[in-house]
């Protein structure tokens, strides 16, 4: 791997983790329960992020399974929330 | 054929990033629910998806099932983002500087807060 | 770092009582899991070694330990199976005894 | 000898959980195969003793061909077949109970697989030689019997169940923390591999911390005082056929564990385990003979006696003499059998009540309904209290002759001046139960449980009693054998 | 020393019980008279009688006869017999007067079928000739303790009786703990001795009586003996136990079970007598019992507790004599024993005559029945006469040879004189009982114009008659040679030495027959003013009444009972504190915290070392966030970022396998959670919450004690662990070597899942599948009985107006509200549940060489699944994916993982080996799939959780659904 | 028919995710896909082997002006969030149905959420898209050019 593409990995992954520290201090300090839900739903999606960056990184494919793990269900929950949220119920 | 590679893989991250970037900042600076719905989808199917194109570049074996996770991701992204507007709407979190809802009229918005004590 | 992490599982094992020993029965239920998964970073930790290859015999490199592994996935999955038990008895309890506070579930006593 | 045999008790049940769920639309079928099922475990277990007592070697079985200690190794020694036998026995009579059983939640399709997974969990613990297994067969036993409490006819079931749990919770915690502990220090889980190392250097960290967490975990199984918050809430809540067991053999766990503990595992530092399983067990006796003696309530009544009976074990698993160990086992055995027929009895005057209920307020002078209950509530509660010729004397004699020769006058003292309570207490709901007269206008049912199981264990505890030299004799040789670790590492581990 | 015959005297009453019972079948009695069956039964005992009578010469001339078979060899408990002149003179007491008494019940029982009591007269029979048969400690032990609880069922015998229940337990819980106690003294006594056998111990007074522990084996039998003979303070249960029957009463509680303690103090008393601490102990809890007895039995009313009280007396002295070192003690023992069997046996009977023709047994409702019952009235006189220890009655010579035994010259002077005294006052008032006794019944006026006496049967009358003549006879026929030398061989078998007995009632004017003078003036005396003494005896007696004590000690029991009862508070938290600090208490007990040198360094520099920290920074964090939250959503969204942040870390392990399944689990858990949210009424988890937040000071510090305690271990020991590594594993090596060429996985820990250690998934699944059918038994089938639960969804269901799916009018709009969701969300959920079956089938595949297993499989489908839950609504997911049986498939898949664990035999001999099926038949599979008995594992494990994890779903979904098997 | 084509699918799809293509792979994935099609809720409709190739062929240039206006719009908001001072009208509005089907009106409502600036919050029975947009003032650009484009093709796919 080229000195270039790890550097650009890594500092991808030091964004993205303060991406998600932004993200889940504002899903703390939430105005409302969407705004929370919304904050959630978007760390989910940086973790994916996240795990694909390692995956480049440790050159290993495997992380991609777990990511499509995360991405699929993660969709399905925020759903399934988002409907608890609206209507007290999900089924 | 590899340094080509690596540089769009290179590319690819760091647009991705930099959208993923945009959806956190517009998450935080948009005036409302709905608006920064608008922005955060942005990184679903932008950020996520290139770097999710860098690594099908870069790792092996990784080429379809980073096809299958963009698809995914683009399917469910917006659709998720959907479900949260539309309880948003629901509930009645209010619209920010808008002069506008179509929906309003039509729907009685039956008001329900899940956070409102448990 | 070992010191962090060590600190982590301390912190998360200690909060995971403290919530089981809420009258909010929800939080028990809540401190259930954050134990579980603290238990589960302890045994990930119990492994003899650490490495920074996936234990694959197709990697090349220092693996870490597997065998902690495989308990955790065993312990997760138990953890999950009695953490919806769980629920379900809150459920049944809240019917029957109209409460939702651990300390009000006393008709069994003495 | 095929090594097949030792999976045998632990499979058959296990195999006959689903086979049961797929006969759920067929209550008969489901009702008879689940019977089948636990009398073939019996007599598989019976024939596996039968192999290991006479060849005077235990037997072990290594799942999937995986070498010790790389696979999970099944250890049939004497001390495990024999708790097996004494499980498959008296769960298969719980399952007699359950057929003439009048509860509604035994017509529930999936009354029969969660107790054969339960069967399958108790087993399993007492056959297995590995330690995580044993934790995977804990939580099976936990779950299954959770469920089968928490679906009982008696509303409180859910809050006996949910209280339980979360101390299992606590149990489980504990367990896991011993094992990676253990994993920690001697990097093996196999319980013989694990012995043959704590005793070459017994004090590797964190082992200490393990052994504790792993007393904790069997005192939390076996309802030791203070740990035994569960018990009596669970016991009495759970239907009949269900509370039989487990104050009966699933609190053996840990009494097993115990041993396993003391004689096995931490051979070399077991002292102070010893000691604090006689002031535990002391504790037991005297908290769990008040206890009982002030309940309201025959099962929790029946309950709380259980952790004075358990007390007597640990007392005599502390003094760790072949002369005590044969005392514990003996003990072990008898109060499986006793308490089982007791609660049996208690569940078929409740279920006689005109209120569903084994509060002594409500079962009062409803035993008149059932006169052979009542002799047979007598002579369990002879056996129970240590009377002859019932069984429960010879374990008693054991006891107090061990105790003796231990020189152990202290606590030989005091349980031996509370075990009076035992007498005091179910003497006294006999006299409430058949013989005071019923409150105005509360008539006993014409229909009730049926007293089939109880009468064969009252039979079991009486022909025990009268004849109580097999078990003895197997008793003898356990201890024999639970003194000899040497043996069972060299088997477990394939000889090598 | 295989004498079988031993056994007859055991057997015959043992037969007897049985034949009793069998009276009891309904089609017997209905046949046989009880007169009949009585008199039948009564030949029993006779036999018995005659048998031992037989055995009399033999005992005498060749010494004690004994019988022993092996009883628990393995234990050395042997079942023996031994009979000798002691054994002898008592057992042809108990069957002599069991003849008697058996006879007597046909009469006295007037109609119905007693043939319980007769079950229990013959089982008190056969425990009463054990005991005295017994010739170890053991089998005496066995026989003791059949007394006891015989004796509780005759006491009970009218059951609904609480003064009758009461007196049962109270003589069980008396006679039941000094059976205890004497058992362990004579355990203690055979652990020194070195046998069980009387034999044995007998011979070894020396080595017991200089043994350490005398005193204390000494006290227990001791103990046994008291309670079981009434000594006081002990004696408390024999005028309660007089609700018995009157035939029992005789029987039992005057002339035989209460003497096996005195029979078991003079059996032992060349073990363990002639010491002082015997002296004193016996004597003077015989003295004092001796002199209770008889003060207190003065002012009874009742006749029958008039005779328990002249009993205890008796007994006391019987005591007393035993303590006493001197042959003549053991001669008027002897005497003692047989002439209060007599007279007593006969005045219980007679008692038992006027209170069932009379009706009654007070005194004050008695009198003057000397004209309607004169020929009771002889035998009373001639039984009481022997009481009152008048001559020419046998009792008087009994009498005699007490007080020559206590003005013995060997007796020194102090201790003598207090004596005699005791001696004379009880005699004194035995006089008066036994002139109250007569009198107070048969002479005078009737006191109560409503008690009429008649005679008796004839042979009702006959049974007192024969103890009450034969108390005659004895003491006027001239000094009978055999009698004499058989009770001298009785008392030479407790003594332990000569005893020369003569039967002649006239010695010359000796200091015993002054005593006697004195004594029989003394109870005239105090008979003749017994009102005023009764008078005097007043509330005295009650204020000392060792009942206090007993109801003291039952109340003091029953309330610490109830102290030790409210530890069971019924809080959970209590019992989860008790318990952690419990645990806490045997760390630093029993176990050690292990300590880490290091502790203070931070390790090395790890990979991606601050993607680490942050997670561990980010699983921590939002752990605790979640006590701070308030809203129980937001708690549970702290606690899925906590878990994902977990997942993280686990990647970061690397261990990307378990990393996939804390996020499947998270993101499931997460979902039950919300679920759980959504079916618990939400006033309940307000007013949870706010009571959490409401706690006191000192229970919230309590708690934050345990956590940090809690937490401080988890992270001593973990530290401990991560700065010791690299360690060495034994087993691990083993799995990264086997992984491939053992089961052909490339991924180690799904080898070590799915084949190395495939047994603990294969229990683990089953725990998963009853973990649902578990819960959904409890909420569709037991909660579907609840009325309540019915009553409550249905008000919560109106709170919310659900509307139905069918009737959304066409101006909805259909988005996440509601039941109908958009047909966008449809389009994901149409789509995502193909993908997750098929990313499910691949991992169930090639689970081998990747992350993902049969778990995730089966947890993503039904996630899938469950999302058409969320979109479609549950109904018109199980109406569209018609195979989703969830208990079939649980099933299903649990029969597959067995039954393919166990076909792997077939292939390799062994359960749960690896087989690759599809090497063997050579089929041209995909690389990295292979068709192995680990696929077919897989395959079953996805089954399986896709059933309990649907079960779970739609049980925490749609909880009040009627329980249709889906 | 349909199963088949949903079948089909759910080989390439097993193809993607094993990134294998030999034959033994494709066989054992048409078992994989023939099962999983079996189970899913598929109705049998009548099949037009035609339509099916024209519909592909829409779906193909569909895609393609999807993403044009995904990047197009994302540019759009990505100068909004930089500085969210800028004009900005946001509002609700209704946009009219495309087409009859369930299917096409997903796929529209879809193709809207995901290009920047457009968010439909919900649908009615009728197929009419409550949806958020950034500047109601340019509501008729909206559902004239943007999405009229998209919603030709599509009603070709799903007439
Ligand atoms: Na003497
Ligand atoms: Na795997």
């Amino acid at each position: 791997m080229s000195a270039a593409l790890s550097f650009v990995l890594h500092a991808a992954l030091i964004l993205h983790i303060a991406l998600i520290a932004l993200c889940v201090w504002r899903v703390w300090r939430g105005e409302n329960v969407i705004d929370r839900l919304i904050g959630a739903d978007l760390v989910g999606t940086l973790i994916l992020g996240m795990l694909v960056i390692i995956a480049m990184i440790r050159g290993n494919a495997l992380y991609i399974d777990v990511a499509l793990g995360l991405a699929a269900l993660g969709f399905v929950s925020t759903i399934a929330l988002a409907k608890y949220v609206a209507d007290g119920r999900m089924f | 054929m590899t340094t080509l590679l690596q540089a769009f893989a290179i590319l690819a991250i760091i647009t991705g990033a930099a959208f993923s970037t945009l959806g956190v900042l517009g998450y935080y600076r948009l005036p409302d629910v709905y608006t920064r719905l608008h922005a955060t989808g942005k990184v679903s199917v932008f950020g996520v998806v290139l770097l999710v194109v860098a690594a099908a570049v870069l790792t092996p074996l990784g080429f379809g099932k980073g096809l299958v996770l963009i698809f995914m991701l683009v399917l469910g992204g917006p659709v998720a983002s959907h479900a949260i507007a539309s309880a948003a709407h629901t509930i009645g979190i209010p619209l920010a500087r808008t002069t506008r809802d179509d929906l309003a009229v039509v729907q009685d918005a039956a008001p329900f807060d899940p956070g409102a004590g448990s | 770092m070992d010191l962090l992490q060590a600190l982590a599982i301390g912190v998360m094992f200690g909060v995971g009582v403290f919530q089981l020993l809420r009258r909010n029965v929800i939080r028990t239920a809540i401190g259930m899991l954050i134990l579980s998964n603290a238990v589960n970073l302890f045994l990930l930790t119990a492994g003899a070694y650490d490495g920074i290859v996936d234990a694959y015999t197709n990697l090349a490199g220092q693996r870490s330990d597997a065998l902690p592994q495989a308990l955790v996935l065993t312990a997760i999955v138990i953890s999950l199976a009695g953490f919806s038990f769980v629920l379900a008895l809150l459920y049944a309890i809240s019917m029957r005894l109209g409460t939702a506070d651990s300390d009000e579930m006393d008709r069994l006593k003495h | 000898m095929n090594p097949h045999l030792v999976l045998l008790p632990i499979l058959i049940p296990l195999a006959g959980t689903p086979v049961a769920l797929l006969l759920r639309r067929r209550p008969r079928a489901q009702s008879a195969w689940a019977l089948g099922v636990m009398l073939t475990t019996l007599l598989v277990s019976l024939r596996l003793l039968g192999v290991i007592w006479s060849g005077g070697q235990p037997v072990t079985f290594q799942l999937g061909g995986w070498p010790a200690p790389f696979g999970i190794t099944l250890m049939g020694d004497l001390l495990g077949v024999t708790m097996t036998v004494m499980s498959a026995l008296v769960l298969g009579l719980g399952l007699v109970y359950a057929a003439g059983c009048g509860d509604r939640c035994i017509t529930y399709p999936h009354f029969y697989p969660l107790f054969l997974a339960l069967a399958a969990g108790l087993i399993g613990i007492f056959l297995t030689g590995d330690i995580f297994n044993m934790f995977v067969f804990a939580e099976l036993l936990v779950i299954s019997g959770t469920a089968l409490t928490a679906i009982s006819d008696d509303p409180n079931g859910t809050e006996a169940a949910y209280k339980y749990f979360f101390m299992s919770l606590l149990a489980s915690i504990f367990l896991l923390i011993a094992m990676g502990s253990l994993y920690v220090a001697y990097g093996t889980l196999n319980m013989a591999d694990l012995a043959q190392r704590i005793a070459a250097e017994p004090a590797r960290q964190p082992a200490p911390l393990a052994m504790a967490l792993l007393f904790a975990f069997f005192m939390v199984k076996s309802a030791v005082v203070p740990f035994h918050f569960w018990q009596p809430d669970f016991h009495a809540a759970s239907p009949t056929p269900v509370s039989a067991m487990l104050s009966s053999v699933v609190v053996k766990v840990g009494v097993y564990g115990f041993i396993r503990m003391t004689t096995l595992l931490f051979v070399p530092v077991a002292a102070p385990l010893k000691t604090a399983l006689i002031v535990l067990g002391v504790v037991g006796v005297i908290f769990g003979g008040f206890t009982a003696l002030g309940a309201t309530h025959a099962k929790r009544m029946l309950a709380y006696s259980t952790l004075g009976q358990v007390g007597f074990i640990l007392v005599a698993i502390g003094w760790g003499t072949p002369a005590a160990l044969t005392a514990a086992i003996i003990l072990t055995f008898n109060h499986s059998l006793i308490k089982a027929a007791m609660l049996m009895l208690a569940g078929a005057v409740a279920s006689r009540a005109p209120v569903k209920s084994a509060s002594f307020d409500v079962i009062t002078g409803m035993g008149k309904a059932i006169p052979f209950g009542g002799v047979l509530f007598f002579i369990g509660a002879l056996a129970l209290a240590g009377v002859p010729p019932t069984n429960g004397f010879v374990g008693k004699l054991t006891l107090f002759g061990s105790g003796i020769q231990a020189q152990a006058y202290p606590a030989l003292l005091l349980i031996g001046v509370f075990s009076i309570m035992t007498l005091m207490y179910v003497i006294r709901a006999f006299q409430v139960i058949w013989w005071t007269p019923p409150a105005e206008g509360q008539k006993a049912k014409s229909k009730g449980d049926a007293l089939l199981a109880p009468a064969i264990l009252i039979g079991l505890c009486v022909l025990l009693g009268l004849w109580s030299e097999p078990l003895a004799r197997l008793a003898v040789d356990i201890a024999g054998s639970v003194g000899n670790p040497a043996l069972y590492i060299l088997t477990a581990l394939g000889g090598r | 020393m295989s004498d079988l015959a031993l056994f007859i005297p055991i057997l015959l009453p043992l037969l007897g019980a049985l034949l009793a019972a069998l009276y009891g079948l309904p089609g017997v009695n209905r046949r046989l008279s009880l007169r009949g069956v009585c008199w039948a039964l009564a030949v029993l005992p006779l036999i018995s009688f005659l048998f031992l009578l037989g055995r009399v010469a033999d005992v005498n001339a060749a010494g004690p006869q004994t019988f022993r078979v092996a009883w628990i060899p393995s234990l050395g408990v042997n079942f023996s017999l031994w009979l000798d002149s002691l054994s002898l003179l008592f057992l042809l007491l108990v069957s002599g007067i069991g003849a008697l008494v058996v006879v007597y019940s046909g009469y006295y029982f007037s109609a119905g079928s007693e043939w319980r009591f007769l079950t229990y007269l013959f089982l008190f029979m056969t425990a009463m000739s054990g005991i005295l048969l017994a010739g170890d400690v053991v089998t005496l032990f066995l026989f003791w303790e059949g007394t006891s609880v015989t004796s509780f069922l005759l006491i009970a015998y009218k059951t609904s009786d609480a003064a009758a229940r009461r007196g049962a337990f109270k003589s069980l819980f008396i006679t039941g703990g000094g059976g205890v106690a004497m058992l362990a003294g004579l355990l203690f006594t055979a652990s020194v001795a070195g046998g069980l056998d009387f034999a044995t111990i007998l011979a070894s007074g020396d080595v017991l009586r200089s043994s350490p522990i005398y005193p204390v084996m000494l006290a227990l039998v001791a103990f046994g003996a008291f309670t079981k003979s009434a000594q006081a303070p002990a004696h408390i249960w024999l005028p309660d136990g007089m609700s018995a029957p009157t035939p029992a009463s005789a029987y039992l509680h005057s002339a035989t079970m209460v003497k096996a303690g005195i029979y078991l103090m003079a059996r032992m008393n060349p073990a363990l007598g002639q010491t002082e601490l015997w002296f004193w102990l016996l004597t003077g809890f015989g003295l004092f019992t001796m002199m209770l007895g008889a003060f207190v039995g003065l002012k009874q009313r009742d006749l029958k507790a008039l005779l328990a009280y002249s009993t205890i007396s008796q007994l006391g002295v019987m005591m007393m004599l035993i303590g006493d070192d001197t042959s003549a003690a053991f001669k008027a023992l002897v005497v003692s024993v047989v002439a209060h069997a007599l007279y007593k046996s006969a005045l219980f009977l007679v008692v038992g005559i006027i209170d069932h023709e009379t009706g009654t047994r007070n005194v004050y409702r008695l009198g003057g029945l000397r004209a309607s019952m004169p020929r009771t009235m002889v035998v009373a006189t001639v039984a009481a006469l022997s009481m009152a220890g008048l001559p020419p009655m046998f009792g008087f010579l009994a009498k005699e040879t007490l007080l020559a035994s206590v003005t013995h010259p060997s007796m020194p002077p102090v201790l003598g004189s207090i004596l005699v005294g005791g001696v004379l006052f009880a005699a004194a008032f035995l006089f008066a009982q036994a002139g109250t006794l007569i009198w107070d019944t048969f002479m005078g006026k009737p006191r109560d114009p409503e008690v009429h006496g008649h005679e008796p049967p004839v042979w009702m009358l006959l049974m007192p008659a024969v103890p009450a003549l034969l108390s005659l006879t004895l003491g006027l026929l001239p000094e009978p040679k055999a009698l004499a030398e058989f009770i001298s061989r009785a008392a030479e078998a407790a003594y332990g030495g000569q005893v020369k007995v003569s039967l002649a009632l006239w010695a010359g004017i000796t200091p015993p027959l002054v005593l006697s003078i004195i004594a029989i003036a003394g109870g005239f005396v105090i008979w003749l003013n017994r009102g005023r003494v009764i008078a005097w005896q007043g509330g005295f007696a009650d204020r000392f009444s060792a009942n206090r004590l007993y109801d003291g000690t039952l109340s003091l029991l029953d309330r610490t009972a109830g102290l030790a009862l409210r530890t069971q508070d019924g809080h959970l938290r209590h019992y989860l504190a008790t318990i952690l600090i419990g645990a806490g208490a045997l760390i630093v007990l029993l176990g050690e915290i292990p300590q880490t040198a290091s502790a203070l360094t931070f390790g090395p520099p790890a990979e991606l070392p601050l993607l680490r920290v942050f997670a561990l920074a980010l699983a921590a964090a939002s752990a605790a966030a979640s006590i701070i939250l308030r809203r129980d959503f937001f708690a549970i969204l702290a606690l899925s970022t906590s878990g994902l942040s977990i997942a993280l870390l686990m990647l970061l392990q690397p261990a990307p396998d378990v990393a996939l399944v804390q996020v499947v689990v998270d993101l499931l858990s997460v979902v039950v959670l919300t679920l759980a949210l959504t079916i618990i009424p939400r006033e309940q988890l307000m007013r949870a919450t706010l009571l959490t937040y409401r706690q006191s000071r000192p229970e919230l510090f309590r708690d934050i004690a345990i956590a940090v305690g809690a937490g401080f271990v988890m992270t001593s020991v973990s530290l401990f662990s991560l700065t010791s590594r690299p360690r060495a594993s034994v087993v691990t090596p083993y799995y990264e070597a086997g992984a491939k060429p053992l089961t052909g996985a490339a991924d180690i820990v799904g080898a070590i899942v799915v084949d190395f250690r495939g047994f603990d998934t294969l229990v683990e699944i089953t725990v998963f599948a009853m973990a649902g059918i578990g819960m959904y038994t409890l909420i569709r089938y037991a909660m579907h009985h609840d009325a309540a639960s019915f009553a409550t969804t249905v008000r919560a269901q109106l709170r919310k107006g659900v509307a139905q799916p069918d009737a959304a009018p066409a101006h909805t709009v259909f988005g996440i509200d509601g039941m109908p969701t958009s047909s966008l969300i449809h389009l994901l959920a149409y789509v995502l549940l193909p993908v997750m079956m098929v990313l499910g089938a691949t991992q169930v595949m090639y689970g081998h060489d990747q992350p993902g297993d049969g778990f995730t499989a089966g947890v993503i489908i039904s996630l899938a699944i469950a999302f058409w839950y969320v979109v479609f609504g549950y109904q018109e997911t199980r109406r569209k994916l018609r195979w989703l049986k969830s208990s079939l498939l649980v099933g299903l898949g649990l029969l597959l993982q067995t039954v393919n664990a166990s076909l792997t035999a077939l292939f390799t001999g062994s359960f749960f080996s690896h087989v690759d099926y599809g090497a063997l038949v050579g089929l041209p599979l995909p690389k990295g799939f292979n068709f192995s008995s680990s696929f077919i594992f897989e395959l079953a494990i996805c089954i399986t959780v896709l059933g309990g994890a649907t079960l779970i779903l739609g049980a925490l979904g749609h909880p009040t659904d009627p329980p249709v098997e889906g | 028919m349909q199963r088949v084509v949903a079948g089909a699918g759910l080989l390439a799809l097993y193809l993607a995710l094993t990134s294998n293509l030999t034959l033994s792979n494709m066989i054992v994935g048409a078992v994989v896909a023939a099962l999983i099609a079996a189970l899913l809720p598929i109705e049998a409709r009548p099949f037009d082997l035609r339509r099916l190739v024209v519909a592909l062929g829409a779906a193909i240039l569909y895609v393609g002006v999807l993403m044009l206006d995904v990047v197009k719009n994302g540019v759009t908001m990505g100068r909004l969030i930089l500085n969210p001072r800028l004009p900005m009208n946001p509002g609700i509005v209704a946009i009219p149905a495309c087409c009859q089907s369930e299917l096409a009106t997903a796929l529209s409502a879809h193709a809207m959420t995901v290009s920047p600036g457009e968010l439909v919050i919900g649908i009615d029975a009728v197929g009419v898209m409550y949806t958020h947009i950034l500047d109601v003032s340019k509501e008729t650009e909206y559902t004239e050019d943007a999405s009229g484009r998209r919603r030709n093709l599509l009603s070709r796919i799903f007439p």
